[in-house]
């Protein structure tokens, strides 16, 4: 069902944890639907020089997320902030049709802890002036 | 992966070696079609006649109250669709539960599309129905009770004599779905007041693709598929010879072993249930404590989600399941576990071990060892946990 | 009885040993139910994707236009229900032939009685339909034309690229029951413009209780049996694993062997049946002549009845039928028979011999042998032949 | 399907044949059905001297016609009228339930054909008062 690189980055996640006053923190998803995802950063100089994750969610959500975070770690905001879903999909060499979603809530955990970022530094990031952070960004489709 | 660990038998279970070496002759030996009137046949047709008589006896039917099926499913569709066409003259209304397999949900969603009310009985938190409910559901337009004999993902057992003597007052017939139970409980279709019932040999080490409807001498019921004149003209197709063998085979071994099988169950599920009690925190047992399946132990454990749970178990060989097996390519939270009332993010965390003959207690043992590590790990990297470590649940 | 020589491949056929291969390691070994997401069930979700590529290359389908049913009898009752009750607002008739299977016939005959309206199409002498008949019988209201591949008691062949050229163009639904036609007849069901197919694998060497229904992308359709989510959410129930891994080698084998299998099919044929002519008097060959399953011999011993026939064949050990399988428990002689203009007495006597891959000349030889003191000693107590001898018939 | 009994009066059936100007011949059935049962006889002093059966049908109706004769050899015509189809059942030791129509036509082939004796012979036989030769004793509950 799920590729190999998956399966490493559910068995082995990367950056798993929390950082303590992180300079920006996303949480996105709820546990209604079944996954929810926090990316806490550092940054300095516009670089992002640590991300940790935590995630409640299948398989394929851990693997999003630890993905995601190695896709970002040690690259500027700028580059930060153009990591798709698809890009993940592609990191992870694939995931199921019915999982898809893993990764819009990856990249959506990444631009809600820069949103976060940009709020408490007062900044105004180019490519999230539409991110609202309070939207649910999950199922979507699926109206329940 | 070295060690493998199938914790999944409500799911599906191996065919046994008794029962494979009864099927197969049958697949080119004695291939004949049962429905011919040479010799072929007539071994074909002796071998149908001995199935039907296993299933029957381990039931406590007559053997011309057998119908061969394709499964549990086929079972459930006929059942419910052929009692209400059949009988739409006599009225529209059809009472089952919220908790029932989808094979019959969905077939009574169908009917409700098509001119037919259906009214889903609400379940308390160990899953049980209430009679009184079930009293003030019947009108004088109900045709058909469906009530599940055990529940796939709980493991409930409902009070079925209790269930079938409100339908016979009433004149009414009464489907049970006895997937689950079959082997598991002691059936008396007659005792019970039972009408229709619907079997799956794969659940009792029969092969996959072959089960039963019994259906009462007298009932009046459509055929649901129509065509040659096999199973008394009632369910049409050329019989599945070596799966009726097998099928027959699997439920002379349940019956013969039906009481050292449930204590031998009910004593494992026992040492995993208290044992997951023990070694970790923020569990619940899902069902009814003693009204449930001797193999089934449903657990939550919260704050983690149940994919990754099983993926976690699966790559240290531990086979089990969240949710019911054929639903879990889905993203919706069992429709059980909401109906015995576990908010959303719980019931996302809930896994089924069901335990069966091939169990063993290092089995249990090697599960114990596991599973505490891999809740522990998944926890470690839940943001909910971390509120509940911080004080904030 | 020593030696024993089956004919009778069209009621059903042996397990080739290859697919019994191909099947053994499902039922215990690899047990696993395919729906789930653990290695048991993944190592299952591989053979049903294999055993579907198999099928799907037979007839020119794609894997995900297959759905596995329990054999030929579901795949007709879903087809036609399905089609029937999804389009209903778009008409009420259907189109089919009179020398249909029963699995289609019956379903029809249902339907007539549920608001629905078929017109069954006549059939020449040869059991042709005649395609200006099928072009008048279309209405607006026609939501369907279900004809058969080849029939399964004479052998004839419809023309059905003409027949799905007739449907495509007035935008009607086509399905063909081709049971007797997989592996019998090249078949690729987009060139022919088939909507809709029904095969069944015990025909073709594999197993019985499991079949298929070809859907091509697009038809509406409405699920048959409602439930799990297999057979994406079309067609519920525990996959039957070994089935479908059977059915899908016996595809592959049959694919591989056709050229040669047809030919040697139509060889032994034709020893048979102009054996047949030579040796005894007063027969006739039903069917088209060329126009045939090739291992399909249907003849007519005049002033004999049928059943008598086939157990004196038994009794030497040769095993043929008489009228189709399913219904040689009636008294009623052969719908088809009757379809093509035999009178009712000469239909009683009809013998259908046919004959597969493990038919050996010497197995015709036997029957050239033994057939004509049959048929002349079952004559000898015939008070019709008595009237032949004396003249005055 | 057959009970032993059955195929033996199958494959050996006695009294097999035509009795040249037989003191009364009875036919019963039709080709239409599946059966025709023609049944000769040779009466002496009230008694069954010979019998001879000509059958068009299935396997029982050969036995029950051949099973049929065997029972009446030899009998006086009073005992022959009594021969019922229960009696032909018991004594081919059983037949199926759709196959009881064969029996039902091999009493009334007896009775046929000694309604031809008694019609050749201006004789009225006990129990023969109300045989209707023309009627059709055949798939009665069908109805074709
Ligand atoms: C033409 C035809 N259609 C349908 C069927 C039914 O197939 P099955 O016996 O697999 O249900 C048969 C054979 O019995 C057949 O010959
Ligand atoms: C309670 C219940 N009903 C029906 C079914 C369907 O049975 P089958 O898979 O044999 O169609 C199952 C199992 O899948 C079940 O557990």
């Amino acid at each position: 069902m799920y590729t190999e690189k998956v399966m490493d980055h559910f068995t082995n996640p990367r950056n798993v944890g929390e950082i303590e006053n992180a300079d920006g923190v996303g949480q996105v998803g709820n546990a209604k639907c079944g996954d929810i995802m926090k990316i806490y950063l550092k940054v300095e100089n516009d670089i992002i020089e640590d991300v940790k994750f935590k995630t409640f969610g299948c398989g394929s959500a851990i693997a999003s997320s630890s993905i995601a975070t190695e896709m970002i770690k040690g690259k500027s905001i700028k580059d930060a902030i153009k990591v798709t879903n698809k890009a993940v999909v592609e990191a992870l060499e694939g995931l199921p049709p019915q999982k898809i979603h893993c990764s819009v809530l990856a990249e959506q955990a990444i631009k809600s802890a820069l949103y976060d970022y940009a709020q408490k530094h007062n900044i105004q990031l180019e490519g999230l002036e539409d991110f609202d952070p309070n939207e649910d960004h999950h199922h979507d489709e699926e109206a329940e | 992966m070295n060690k493998r660990v199938y914790l999944d038998y409500s799911a599906t279970t191996p065919v046994k070696k008794e029962v494979l070496d009864a099927m197969y002759p049958y697949f080119d030996e004695k291939f004949g079609n049962a429905s011919s009137i040479y010799s072929y046949g007539r071994e074909a047709k002796q071998a149908i006649d001995l199935g039907r008589q296993n299933v029957a006896r381990l039931i406590g039917a007559q053997a011309d109250e057998i119908y061969f099926t394709a499964g549990g499913s086929e079972a459930d569709n006929w059942a419910i669709k052929g009692i209400a066409y059949a009988n739409k003259e006599k009225g529209n209304h059809i009472i089952t539960t919220k908790i029932e397999h989808h094979a019959v949900l969905h077939v009574c969603e169908y009917l409700e599309k098509n001119g037919f009310e259906v009214t889903y009985l609400d379940v308390d938190e160990d899953g049980l129905i209430d009679l009184e409910d079930l009293k003030k559901a019947i009108t004088d337009q109900t045709i058909l009770i469906s009530i599940m004999f055990a529940n796939n993902e709980i493991g409930t057992i409902q009070p079925i004599e209790e269930i079938g003597k409100i339908a016979k007052e009433n004149k009414i017939y009464f489907h049970t779905d006895a997937v689950q139970a079959l082997g598991n409980v002691e059936i008396d279709v007659k005792k019970l007041n039972i009408d229709l019932m619907s079997v799956s040999a794969h659940k009792i080490y029969g092969p996959k693709g072959i089960g039963a409807l019994y259906i009462k001498k007298g009932v009046k019921i459509h055929s649901f598929i129509h065509g040659g004149a096999q199973e008394k003209r009632r369910r049409a197709g050329t019989e599945n010879t070596s799966g009726i063998i097998g099928f027959g085979k699997a439920c002379e071994l349940a019956l013969e072993n039906m009481d050292n099988h449930i204590e031998k169950l009910i004593k494992l599920r026992e040492k995993l249930i208290n044992g997951i009690i023990e070694k970790i925190d923020y569990v619940r047992i899902n069902g009814h404590r003693e009204k449930r399946l001797p193999g089934n132990a449903n657990i939550v454990f919260e704050f983690i989600e149940g994919e990754s749970l099983l993926l976690s178990l699966d790559l240290v060989g531990i086979a089990g399941s969240s949710g019911s097996a054929c639903t879990s390519g889905s993203l919706d939270p069992s429709h059980v576990l909401m109906a015995i009332g576990l908010p959303h993010e719980i019931a996302h965390g809930s896994l089924r071990l069901t335990i069966g003959d091939f169990t063993t207690e290092e089995d249990i043992d090697y599960v114990l060892e596991q599973l505490p590590k891999i809740v522990e790990r998944l926890r470690q990297m839940s943001p909910l946990y971390e509120n509940v470590k911080g004080g904030q649940k």
